[in-house]
């Protein structure tokens, strides 16, 4: 099915430039994605995680909330997700470099754990699934307030067999709290295929069980994803509840800098990876379809590849929080 | 002043704080209708509506995880498990999420929550419904953990509590709900996080406690004195962090230390603070550190014998106490 | 409808004898849970918690295993299943004197913690749930000797909103193992109505997103749930995996000794669960339809009085462990 | 005998005991075919088929009570934690079941499970992927905490944790998987668990540690030696049960005692250690007891500098060891 089409945006109610700025996010995604492995290959930085593969994903979903006024408990593949909530792509290389300015921690957590409360971005830890609890407490505590706010919130396939998921979604249920949980299935937990996680193979299929819906979409067809989630915020904001949404995504790189897919994935499979890039599906089709011009395409390359080599090249140069820095924040400093 | 239980004054500061700020709520397993398996909330569901006083479902994971975000979003929860021994499914949100959260954003979010659990034996509740829990939160660095002993304390420490802007776990022990009563402040009031107190002079030995088993040293310094020794009982209150000027303090006015709690003895909240006496004032001593505490088994049988054997009294501190001025 | 009649029996490849046999132990399970309750009462055991409304559900699940063969990792209200897996009154009464023959315990657990490995009954704790996981790692183990073992485990419907439970069922599912979770949804979780526990409103509704069947069966029942249980057995057996099962329940009395239930169930609430009691209305029907006669239920009625006075005066009689066995068994005593 | 990286003999502790009992079996996440994030189950999956080696769902509590109810079978599971930090979520399932399985049952039922995990910072593993848990750990009597710090400590203990018919947490610090190697037998052998280890012979000072900071300690000692002053270095191996014999001992010995280990300093085993001491030697020390520990904060974080700051070295145990030397 063709991802995009201009009669297709309107039935979303997205203009064009809407559309275009979408097409940007999912390239400074990339190219920052990109970046960072190339950093890391070259011992610049210890650490990568990549949202490679998921970048329509993250971009269709995050695009669907307010930025600024609905509220994100990210996971660390969310580098898509956080550009539209409003990180700079200067502010996340500074958590990859781990420098004192960094917004998410200072340097003290690895790549990819973001924070930022003036962006609503609550911060995230390595030990997966515990965000969603954390996005359902903040539902409560936004409806006490009377407040209008819709959490996203997200994990992995492999991150949705956790007690956490099951007590999150339950409690969301039970209050039809405004949470949308966006599960990233991307076959893979490392190295543990989805057959070996997933009872059913289907993340969607549990939402039942706690009387939502759960919806499953081509995780590599943004306007797709975009149209999901709009809709399960829609639902959130009238009171009809939490939605569990499962985008079936595709990942295109290892795991992460410390893993090599290859010891547990053939080269055949590897190869249709890379032939779905949903980025290059999206790009071929939209030009296609006319929805994106060559021009367009290439001014945005450009300003992307500006953004990023301006953010490498300053956020490398900021300094490193002192040693002592390590002291600070365990409690209220008086 | 009201003559109050120790259970009446963890209601009324939670009552008076809610009527504060309505930002302050309660939730956990029944709290509502029902005013909580001990009756701590009876009447908050009443006053303050089931939005702010949650039946929650069966889950301490997300108690503890609902509370956080609530918490972030700036509202103040006071969550309950109903046993402190049911903690521990909700070990990983207390120590990876609560204790963490404002250290690894700077201060840019916080947690101002609470965590009260029933804890202690002597009730008959077998291995399950006797833990004492609190080793298992005091190394960890971002939580704060308190242990009141009586009334007056633990309306003035929750109220702390509850306006401290950081994950504080309070343990109040079943065995002094009812037991315990005294007069206090009808006003809402604060007693210091991180403090311990003095609650009894005396020049030939110092008895170390909190919770309970500070009332078995209280009245075993008092048989004590008959036999002509003069005890100094000083009562913890806060484990995280602990006052180490008042343990020095404490340890070097009579140079013999006791340190007594409940639960057992290896790797216990004793252990700590007689670190920090070989640490600071190991020359002020006149006698080995000695440590009172529960046995080392897995946790309190329900038998009656058995139970007995693990519970201390007021003649097991006695009789440490006495050995240890005579030594 | 009508819950036993010759025809049904057939249906069900049960004998008349059978049948009785099942009445009896329903009629123990009863018999048993008023004498602890007037045990209670009178000062002689600190604590009761109960099982009645669920004897139906409970001896209807149980005897469908093969006693000494299967595995069963019960929770505490299950005195119907340990009784029909082989424990004697003895020793149930035994636990709840808390004396030193107690098998379970040796009177280290509270009343209805039960033990007892000859029996394939494995010891359980109070934290709601974790025996799940056990009854899983059972199935494992049994798979990987080749042996022909199927495990019973419950909980109640509150109980099944904890994360072990979602792990469990997801873990089972996976390997397709011969494990029967079997839910007594009784409506409460001590005062918490099931409308604030269980999202959706149905446990049943949960084994969907596992991929395994999910079954809601009248837990009043007694040949109801013998049937969905014996045929989630023979599923087990055949290697076709785990089944979850939700019986739908009464509970006639407080939560335990320690509730007052007048305190959140209304009169008239009460008055209906009383009126709906399984076991009177299992022996009205049975009377009814001549599957038991008069004579042979008053026989019954002696035979359990019988046993149940022989055990209480027994066990109370029996002595208690030394203080200083709270010491023993910590770790393999050399 | 074959030189084996510390990483290489818990490989071949694994294979060897899959090799002689059929029941041993090994379950965790990425086990099989990726063979372990750190590559230590490498060539298990190959050699004893998916069923011996199984991946795992993405669930700890499910791994360790997984692992509980085939050890209550019989089989003897190896359950592996990907990294230490995510050991909380089964928290509930180790100190509630585990621990409590043959209490409780009277050892009618047991739990023969080995729970290993990679622990420890110095690796840019940032808040989570970097921490010591040992101490969460050693106050549940029920469980056995071994901590090996050489490769053949690392081979007889793990098989001696295998054999054990109680439950034992196996921590292995990644910091040492690469960097230490030593001859070790090709035959299977075992070292008792509960047993300490005199590394160094001293008459000056007594430094007591385990896991990676003990290397530092020896390290320092040779340094501080050319100084002029011999350190007693014990290894404690295994946490839980600690070896009071050989701690005292080793206190007496030099009347000067400092404790070392990365896990934050309060309440951490060092605690408990130095307790001992204060309980059983007080009178034979010349100084006070002294700990060398990571800092009281919730982790360890990533930036090199503040990672530095955290860990500990030769160089900060050498100035520490010095100063008591000195003292
Ligand atoms: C509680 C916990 N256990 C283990 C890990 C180690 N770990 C990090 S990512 C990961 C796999 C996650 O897979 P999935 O949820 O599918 O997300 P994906 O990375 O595929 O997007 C694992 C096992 C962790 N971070 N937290
Ligand atoms: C982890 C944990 N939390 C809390 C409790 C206290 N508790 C004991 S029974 C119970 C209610 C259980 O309700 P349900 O699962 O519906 O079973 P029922 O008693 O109704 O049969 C609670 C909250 C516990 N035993 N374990
Ligand atoms: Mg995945
Ligand atoms: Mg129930």
């Amino acid at each position: 099915m063709i991802t995009g089409t201009p009669s297709r945006l309107a039935e979303l109610g997205l203009t064009r430039e809407q559309a275009l700025e979408m097409y940007y996010y999912m390239l400074l995604t990339r190219r920052m994605d990109e970046r960072m492995w190339l950093l890391q290959r070259s011992g610049r930085i210890p650490f990568v995680i990549s949202a490679q593969g998921a970048e329509t994903a993250q971009v269709g979903a995050a695009y669907a909330f307010r930025r600024g006024q609905d509220y994100f408990a990210p996971y660390y593949r969310d580098v898509g997700v956080v550009l539209v909530a409003g990180m700079t792509p200067r502010e996340i290389l500074l958590g990859a470099f781990g420098r004192q300015a960094d917004p998410s921690s200072g340097g003290k957590q690895m790549p990819n754990h973001w924070s930022k409360r003036s962006l609503n971005i609550i911060s995230g830890s390595s030990p997966v699934t515990t965000q969603l609890l954390h996005a359902v407490g903040v539902a409560v505590a936004a409806r006490m307030r009377g407040d209008d706010v819709v959490v996203y919130t997200a994990c992995g396939e492999g991150s949705s067999n956790q007690g956490d998921f099951h007590e999150a979604l339950n409690w969301a249920a039970l209050h039809r709290l405004p949470v949308v949980f966006f599960v990233q299935n991307n076959q893979f937990a490392i190295s543990v295929p989805l057959c070996k996680q997933v009872a059913g193979g289907s993340v969607a299929a549990r939402a039942h069980g706690y009387g939502i819906p759960g919806v499953q979409v081509d995780g590599t067809d943004v306007l797709a994803v975009y149209g999901a989630v709009r809709e399960a915020h829609q639902r959130a904001r009238r009171g009809e509840g939490p939605t569990l949404i499962e985008a079936r995504c595709i990942r295109l790189t290892s795991h992460s800098s410390d893993d090599d897919h290859r010891r547990y994935r053939p080269p055949e499979e590897l190869e249709a990876a890379r032939a779905a890039d949903p980025l290059i599906r999206t790009r071929t089709e939209w030009l296609a379809t006319g929805l994106m011009t060559e021009a367009e395409e290439q001014q945005l390359e450009q300003r992307v590849a500006a953004e990023v080599d301006d953010a490498t090249e300053w956020a490398e140069r900021q300094p490193y929080a002192p040693p002592e820095f390590a002291l600070r924040h365990v409690y209220e400093e008086g | 002043m009201a003559l109050l239980s120790f259970l009446e004054a963890i209601r009324e500061a939670l009552r008076q704080e809610m009527r504060r700020d309505p930002d302050v709520w309660v939730v956990g397993e029944d709290v509502g209708r029902k005013g909580g398996v001990f009756g701590v909330t009876q009447g908050l569901y009443e006053e303050f509506g089931e939005q702010r006083v949650q039946d929650s479902p069966l889950t301490e994971s997300a108690i503890v995880g609902v509370g956080i975000g609530a918490a972030l979003y700036g509202t103040r929860p006071v969550c309950e498990i109903q046993f402190a021994d049911f903690i521990f499914p909700a070990f990983n949100q207390i120590i990876s999420e609560a204790a963490k959260m404002r250290y690894r954003s700077n201060s840019d979010w916080s947690v101002p929550m609470v965590i009260r659990a029933p804890y202690g034996g002597g009730v008959r509740g077998g291995l399950y419904h006797s833990q004492s829990v609190e080793h298992y939160f005091t190394s960890t660095p971002g939580l704060k953990v308190v242990v009141p002993s009586t009334p007056y304390d633990a309306k003035g420490l929750l109220i702390s509590a509850i306006r401290d802007p950081d994950p504080v776990l309070f343990f109040e022990h079943k065995g002094l709900y009812r037991a315990v009563r005294e007069e206090v402040p009808d006003e809402p009031y604060t007693v210091p996080i991180g403090k311990a107190a003095v609650r009894r002079e005396g020049s030939d030995i110092t008895v170390i406690s909190y919770g309970k088993t500070l009332h078995f040293c209280l009245e075993a310094a008092e048989e004590l004195a008959r036999e002509g020794y003069e005890a100094l009982v000083l009562d913890l209150r806060t484990l995280l962090p602990l006052d180490r000027e008042a343990i020095v303090e404490a340890a070097r006015r009579t140079g013999k230390v006791l340190i007594v709690h409940e639960a057992n003895k290896t790797h216990g909240i004793g252990a700590e603070v007689a670190s920090i006496i070989a640490e600071e004032c190991l020359f002020d001593l006149d006698a080995p550190i000695r440590r009172l505490c529960g046995p080392d088994i897995p946790a309190m049988p329900f038998a009656a014998p058995m139970e007995q054997f693990y519970m201390l009294s007021p003649e097991k501190c006695l009789a440490a106490m006495r050995e240890l001025a005579q030594f």
